[in-house]
């Protein structure tokens, strides 16, 4: 891989990182110990520490289109381990942010990052999750129809399925955060 | 103790009730009272702040508002997941004067950051409760029953703003074990990571890293394994089936909440637990239970 | 009334050609109090010092100014010219018009102009200086060392060998620190002892030096050339001078299960009367108290002593109190290893196959606990796959500290090395974040590890360890290829950081020097006063001051000790004169002047009255260690202290001097 | 000292805002080697500088930079080592949490704190030296000159 730095897209990218993240990219001296623990790491195809240093010298498209992003679970693991207290799970949430924000759809993990917008949506229009519907919307959109479907009998006889779900009353304050923040 | 809140999450109401059925029972059992925050919502558990940091923080600001108003001082989020996101939105709103101000206004209610502790059950348990009456309580000793505890990542991580226990070798779960009279076994993965969230769009991750618990905890003789988080349960129990079929070698643990353990030790019947709503049958825990009580 | 003489130097054309000299001088004599104004073509020359001396002599002047180049090139010229008329060289005051005018201006009427300021500040300056002495301090020519590792011994051997008393104070029961533990040393693998006990052996026995061991400085008062030392020498129950070192006590001694050798860190056991290790000096032993059944069961147990051939065990000994007056100090305490155990993720102290660098050092001593056979403290087996792993403690501002600790790239190659030497077909892998090997063959004795004797190196650092099947599971990064690697070893080994000796900073609150946040001693420059404190009198070697290797803490002991012999070349201990003042009339003894003094050298005096009756209590300035730099004169409300040569009232002058 | 002492000697420096005077209160061990170092290399530089000499920052007095602008100059400049080069082992660390102190004092004193410049010059950095002349005197020159509006700052 050969990269061509351009120092003011390098700048825009990192400094716009670094603000979100209320940390400096300098701070990571590349030890590796995040990637080390991370308990995803086998199916990444940048370490953490990598999507770091990437950042920094500003390679924009490779780390808004990485599988790492969407596969990162937020685990925390990396930055208490991380000897410079780095804010590693806070990159990947970052990161994730602005790539939904610029409309990046994901090709090797669009699915994560699908599961993410109907989760919220569920949260959106009830208040609360609704298990049944977050699922079967996720397979419809994603078409995995009968992935995990063999476990929906035993689970709905063992009573971990609700066949009806609960909208909170306050529905408008949600409405309002929503369209504050999204 | 002062007025004290309880905040259920979604998945105590939905795939995870065993976990609110036994705790109920158990503070019934104790004489706690504790109440519901009125009309709570979804605290946007790993997707807000997957995608979205500032509605990570104003989900659960608006739950900890309602408290305050309220007049609670005290919240038991006994999802991991809950309190992780409770706690992350009152750290960022004591730390972050802009997005408080933005997050209150669009709220239309005030919060005062760092005025409510927020507990997850195993704080709870030993913070509010204590170990003293919970001990007081034990009337069915389960000793000889060997319990691995499973923390998983969220209730100690990140450390500086979970402020619970050791984030590498934590022993508050097991100290609670120690109290119902059974064995705490140790072994490597107790705050390995489980998959969390992505158990239902990387499924194949969440096995081989769930496996990976499992198979550690079977060998260093466990007879069952309990949890604090429903999240932790799903992938722990819930999957277990197709972790088995996947790598051809069974493990047949039983995954219980740490509330259900607690119940069986304070002699309440097992199906007032809700015990039989587990993927994995606990039918051998009982039995060993049983064998053991008659010796 | 003043006479003041100015003197205006042409430099050539250095100065006159941009500064109007005769203008100048015809400013000067204008002046009140200036009674002979001159010009001349070069002052400094011998026919210019000359006419000097004549104008002093002839005017009897009180106060001298030149205009002429900086003071930092011939003030010492001007004031050796001026004391040979006899006046007082603090008397010679210079107007630097040729750095910081004439060099540096073009406009010769603007350059003339700031030429003649600068005069007439001078000449204000002059006008209110006071004659200075230079102080001169008696020297009690006698050294203390404090610690006995390498770099104490060697300053002890230094400073004895230059013909000067030295006592050296060591804390544990025998001398040799740290270095002793070791087994080879890098670069060049010399056996530790080889080349430590002859020097261990000549310490003892050198007729300069007094040794005191298992001993410590309890109190510490005076200043250079004469510090009062107290040194608490605890009871060893042992009557050193009968003792043979035979042994027969300790091989008596039925506690000899329980007690963990602290010289092999835990990694074996002692007794309860017991000599750290078989070469110790002096090879006496010492008997623990809190350990030995005749202390802890009332007398029951007297095995020790009724081996003991010379009877010299005496269960009645007490702490002594030994009184000494010395002139100089070396603070030389040494190092610790930082306490892993923070590192949860990697199991020091819950696995027993993890251990420090310094364990594995004494794993592989001949002398030590396996007689140099490498085993796991688990099993007793001898490991094939070792794995080492770089910066445990340090660089690490989370959980450690952020230095490097310098000498642990070094050993861990040594540590990989020796395990290739010593286990055929073993492996070791090495997880570093960059390797720093920057003294004399150190890069070659790295590159031989890797290259030589085939250690795996891989860049990052490790997350976590576990145990599983009896295998230490190592999960690690290698960032190089971009890779997460897990490999099983039989036996880690955490390369641990330094920290400074416990109570170093203690000690340091004692001497009155000052130390970093991490407790080790700060040079008086970093990097041009390296061997001296901040203290007038007290030098610095070893690890004390921050993480070094051998070779250099073998220099900074001499460096200690050349200084030490310097100073005691001389009779007396010379201070410029330009210290800190105290008026004693207006001195309010709120010692705010004692709080910002860098060097300690303010002190309370009793004034007393012919009875004896204090009648006052005043701020005294300690002539050996205030160094003039002013800080107190700035902290005193009451204008009490001053300092001599630039008084409040000349700085006044000089600005007034220079009103528009 | 008498006023009329100086009466007798030359005015050297104009009154008028164009050409302001500068007192720079320089430690002996960098600042002052950093201007003499200027000196060997024959750099120019602005000539409204007057240096007085000090043994190290931490004998200045806030009293000294008051009256200095009392006498008339219009601007000072106060220079010594760099932390951790000081000659003195913290004299300048003790400036240096003074000059916190120091800028509250002479503000509360009604000095118009853009005529105080505070700096650290070794005594390898002619050039620094150089610069920071020049550019403090701009500044200085930049300023009204009238020298009641030091003092009259609310
Ligand atoms: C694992 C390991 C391997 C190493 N291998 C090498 C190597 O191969 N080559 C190499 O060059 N360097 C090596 N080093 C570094 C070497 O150990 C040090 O450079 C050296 O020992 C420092 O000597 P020192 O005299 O400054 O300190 P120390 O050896 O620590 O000596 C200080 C002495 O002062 C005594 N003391 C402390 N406080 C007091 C007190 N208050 N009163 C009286 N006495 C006191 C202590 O008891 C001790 O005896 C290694 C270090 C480690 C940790
Ligand atoms: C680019 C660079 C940057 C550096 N930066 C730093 C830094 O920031 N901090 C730091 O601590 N160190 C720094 N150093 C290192 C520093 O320069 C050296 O440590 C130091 O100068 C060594 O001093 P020395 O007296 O041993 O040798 P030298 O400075 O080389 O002096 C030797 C002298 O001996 C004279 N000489 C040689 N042969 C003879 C002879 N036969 N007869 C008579 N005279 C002779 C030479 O002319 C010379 O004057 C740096 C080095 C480099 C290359
Ligand atoms: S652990 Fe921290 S310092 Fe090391 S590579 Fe990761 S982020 Fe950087
Ligand atoms: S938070 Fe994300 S990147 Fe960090 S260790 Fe966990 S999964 Fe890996
Ligand atoms: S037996 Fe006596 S002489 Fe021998 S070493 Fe012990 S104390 Fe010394
Ligand atoms: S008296 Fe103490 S030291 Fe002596 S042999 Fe008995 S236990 Fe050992
Ligand atoms: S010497 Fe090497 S191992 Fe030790 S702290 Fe420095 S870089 Fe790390
Ligand atoms: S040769 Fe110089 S640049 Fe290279 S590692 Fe050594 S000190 Fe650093
Ligand atoms: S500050 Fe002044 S008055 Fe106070 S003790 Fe020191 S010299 Fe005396
Ligand atoms: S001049 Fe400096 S060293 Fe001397 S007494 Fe004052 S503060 Fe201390």
């Amino acid at each position: 891989m050969k990269t061509v730095i351009n120092e003011q897209n390098r700048r825009s990218f990192s400094s716009q990182v670094e603000s979100m993240l209320h940390d400096k990219l300098a701070k990571c001296y590349q030890c590796g110990k995040c990637s080390a623990g991370c308990p995803v790491n086998f199916e990444m195809d940048y370490t953490p520490n990598q999507i770091i240093k990437m950042t920094e010298l500003g390679m924009e498209d490779a780390v808004l289109n990485s599988k790492t992003i969407w596969l990162c679970v937020s685990c925390n693991t990396c930055s208490t381990r991380c000897p410079k207290g780095f804010e590693v799970t806070g990159i990947m949430d970052v990161l994730r942010e602005i790539a939904e924000k610029k409309g990046i759809t994901s090709k090797a993990e669009k699915e994560i990052q699908m599961f993410h917008e109907v989760f919220l949506d569920n949260v959106k229009s009830n208040g609360r999750i609704f298990e049944l519907e977050l699922v079967g919307k996720y397979k419809l959109k994603t078409r995995h129809l009968f992935r995990d479907m063999f476990l929906a009998p035993k689970m709905l006889e063992k009573g971990k399925l609700k066949m009806q779900g609960e909208k909170i009353s306050g529905l408008n304050q949600i409405a309002k955060i929503f369209k504050d923040f999204e | 103790m002062g007025k004290l809140a309880y905040y259920p999450g979604c998945s105590l109401k939905g795939t995870s009730f065993e976990y609110e059925v036994s705790l109920l029972k158990i503070l019934e059992a104790l004489n706690i009272e504790i109440k519901e925050i009125s009309d709570w919502n979804c605290c946007g558990a790993s997707a807000a702040h997957s995608i979205n940091h500032n509605l990570s923080i104003a989900l659960p600001a608006r739950n900890l508002a309602i408290a305050e108003k309220d007049g609670y001082d005290s919240v038991l989020a006994p999802c991991a997941a809950c309190s992780s996101r409770l706690k992350n939105a009152d750290y960022e709103l004591k730390n972050d004067d802009v997005l408080k101000k933005k997050i209150t206004n669009s709220l239309e209610m005030n919060y005062v950051p760092a005025g409510m502790s927020i507990n997850n059950m195993l704080e709870f348990l030993i913070g509010e409760v204590g170990k003293d009456r919970i001990k007081s309580m034990v009337k069915k000793p389960l000793s000889g029953l060997k319990v691995a505890s499973y923390y998983g990542c969220l209730l100690v991580r990140p450390p500086k703003i979970m402020q619970f226990d050791d984030a590498e070798n934590p022993v508050t779960m097991d100290e609670l074990v120690a109290l119902t009279g059974a064995e705490p076994v140790d072994y490597s993965f107790k705050t390995e990571c489980c998959g969390a969230i992505n158990s239902l769009s990387k499924p194949d991750v969440v096995m081989a890293l769930t496996g990976k618990v499992l198979y550690d905890i079977k060998k260093h003789g466990a007879d069952l394994v309990v949890v604090a988080c429903p999240l932790c349960h799903s992938n722990l129990d819930v999957r277990q089936r197709e972790i088995e079929r996947k790598y051809e070698e069974k493990i047949g643990l039983p995954v219980l909440f740490i509330t259900e353990l607690i119940g069986l030790s304070f002699g309440i019947n097992p199906k007032d637990l809700a015990i039989d709503g587990h993927m994995v049958t606990a039918d051998s825990v009982l039995r060993k239970i049983e064998e053991l009580n008659n010796k | 009334m003043a006479r003041i003489g100015v003197f205006v130097c042409w430099c050539g054309s250095n100065i006159a050609g941009t500064v109007d000299v005769e203008k100048l001088r015809e400013e000067a004599a204008k002046i009140p109090g200036v009674v002979s104004a001159s010009d001349y073509k070069y002052m400094c020359s011998d026919p210019g010092q000359n006419s000097l001396r004549n104008v002093i002599k002839e005017q009897k002047l009180t106060g001298v100014v030149l205009a002429a180049c900086s003071p930092h090139m011939h003030e010492n010229t001007f004031r050796k010219a001026a004391v040979k008329e006899g006046l007082n060289p603090y008397f010679v005051e210079i107007a630097n018009i040729r750095e910081q005018v004439s060099w540096v201006h073009e406009d010769k009427e603007r350059a003339t102009a700031k030429a003649v300021d600068l005069m007439k500040m001078m000449v204000e300056k002059v006008k209110r200086d006071r004659p200075v002495e230079d102080v001169k301090v008696p020297l009690n020519k006698k050294a203390l060392v404090i610690g006995g590792g390498i770099s104490g011994i060697q300053a002890a051997l230094d400073i004895a060998n230059g013909g000067v008393e030295v006592i050296l104070v060591e804390k544990e029961p025998s001398i040799g620190g740290r270095m002793i533990q070791l087994d080879e040393t890098f670069p060049t693998l010399d056996c530790s002892s080889c080349i430590m006990t002859p020097k261990m052996v000549e310490v003892n026995q050198h007729p300069n030096i007094k040794l005191y061991t298992y001993s410590e400085v309890e109190d510490i008062s005076g200043y250079i050339g004469n510090f009062k030392v107290k040194i608490k020498k605890k009871a060893r129950s042992v009557v050193e001078k009968d003792c043979t070192g035979c042994g027969e006590c300790w091989n008596a001694c039925p506690m000899h299960k329980n007690v963990k050798s602290e010289f092999n860190l835990n990694l074996s056991e002692r007794t309860a009367i017991y000599v750290p290790f078989p070469q110790a000096v002096p090879l006496i032993p010492v008997l623990d108290r809190s350990v030995c059944l005749h202390f802890k069961k009332g007398g029951k147990c007297q095995k020790c002593y009724d081996a003991c051939g010379p009877k010299c065990i005496n269960f009645d000994l007490q702490d002594e109190i030994i009184e000494e007056t010395v002139g100089a100090i070396v603070a030389s305490t040494g190092y610790d290893l930082m306490d892993t155990s923070m590192y949860g993720e990697y199991g020091y102290g819950k696995y027993k196959d993890v251990i420090s660098g310094l364990q594995f050092e004494r794993l592989l001593s001949a002398s030590g606990p396996t007689e140099g056979v490498i085993k796991r403290p688990s099993d007793g087996k001898t490991p094939q796959t070792i794995v080492f792993v770089q910066c445990v403690g340090s660089r690490d501002p989370e959980k450690g500290v952020p230095y490097c600790s310098k000498v642990c790239c070094m050993y861990t190659a040594k540590h990989a090395k020796l395990f290739a030497h010593k286990v055929h077909g073993s492996q070791s892998y090495v997880f570093y974040i960059d390797i720093r090997s920057t003294s004399k063959g150190y890069e070659e004795f790295v590159r031989g590890t890797m290259e030589q004797d085939g250690a795996i190196y891989l860049r990052g650092r490790v997350s976590k360890i576990y145990e599983d099947g009896g295998k230490l599971i190592v999960k690690g990064a290698d960032t190089l290829s971009g890779n997460q690697v897990e490999i099983a070893a039989d036996m880690v080994v955490l390369a641990t950081g330094v920290i400074p000796k416990k109570g170093s900073d203690k000690l340091a609150q004692m001497l009155g020097i000052s130390y970093d946040k991490y407790g080790f001693y700060t040079e008086s420059h970093p990097k041009l006063r390296p061997a001296e404190s901040s203290t007038a009198g007290i030098f610095l070697a070893g690890m004390a001051q921050g993480p070094r290797d051998i070779p250099e803490s073998v220099v900074s002991g001499s460096a200690a000790a050349s200084k030490i012999l310097g100073l005691f070349s001389k009779n007396e201990y010379e201070v410029e004169g330009t210290i800190a003042n105290v008026n004693e009339a207006t001195c309010v003894a709120c010692f705010y002047c004692r709080r910002v003094c860098a060097y300690n050298a303010i002190s309370k005096k009793e004034i007393k009255d012919r009875s004896g009756k204090v009648v006052k209590v005043v701020a005294s300035v300690n002539p050996g260690l205030c160094t003039g730099c002013g800080a107190c004169v700035n902290a005193c409300f009451s204008k009490s202290i001053d300092v001599k040569g630039f008084m409040d009232d000349q700085i006044y002058a000089e600005i007034k001097a220079l009103a528009i | 000292m008498e006023d009329k002492d100086l009466k007798t000697a030359a005015k050297t420096t104009d009154k008028n805002s164009g050409d302001p005077r500068i007192i720079a209160f320089v430690c002996n061990w960098c600042t002052y080697n950093g201007a003499d170092l200027a000196g060997t290399s024959r750099m120019k530089y602005s000539d409204n500088v007057r240096v007085i000499k000090l043994p190290c920052t931490g004998r200045i007095d806030p009293l000294f930079i008051i009256e200095a602008f009392k006498k008339g100059a219009k601007g000072v400049l106060v220079s010594g080592c760099h932390p951790g080069d000081c000659h003195y082992t913290s004299g300048n660390y003790h400036s240096r949490r003074k000059y916190a102190t120091f800028r509250d004092l002479l503000g509360y004193l009604g000095v118009d704190l853009n005529r105080v410049e505070f700096s650290w010059i070794s005594a390898s950095e002619g050039n620094k030296w150089v610069a920071v002349i020049n550019e403090f005197t701009d500044k200085i020159k930049s300023l009204s000159g009238n020298s009641t509006d030091i003092f009259t700052k609310k």
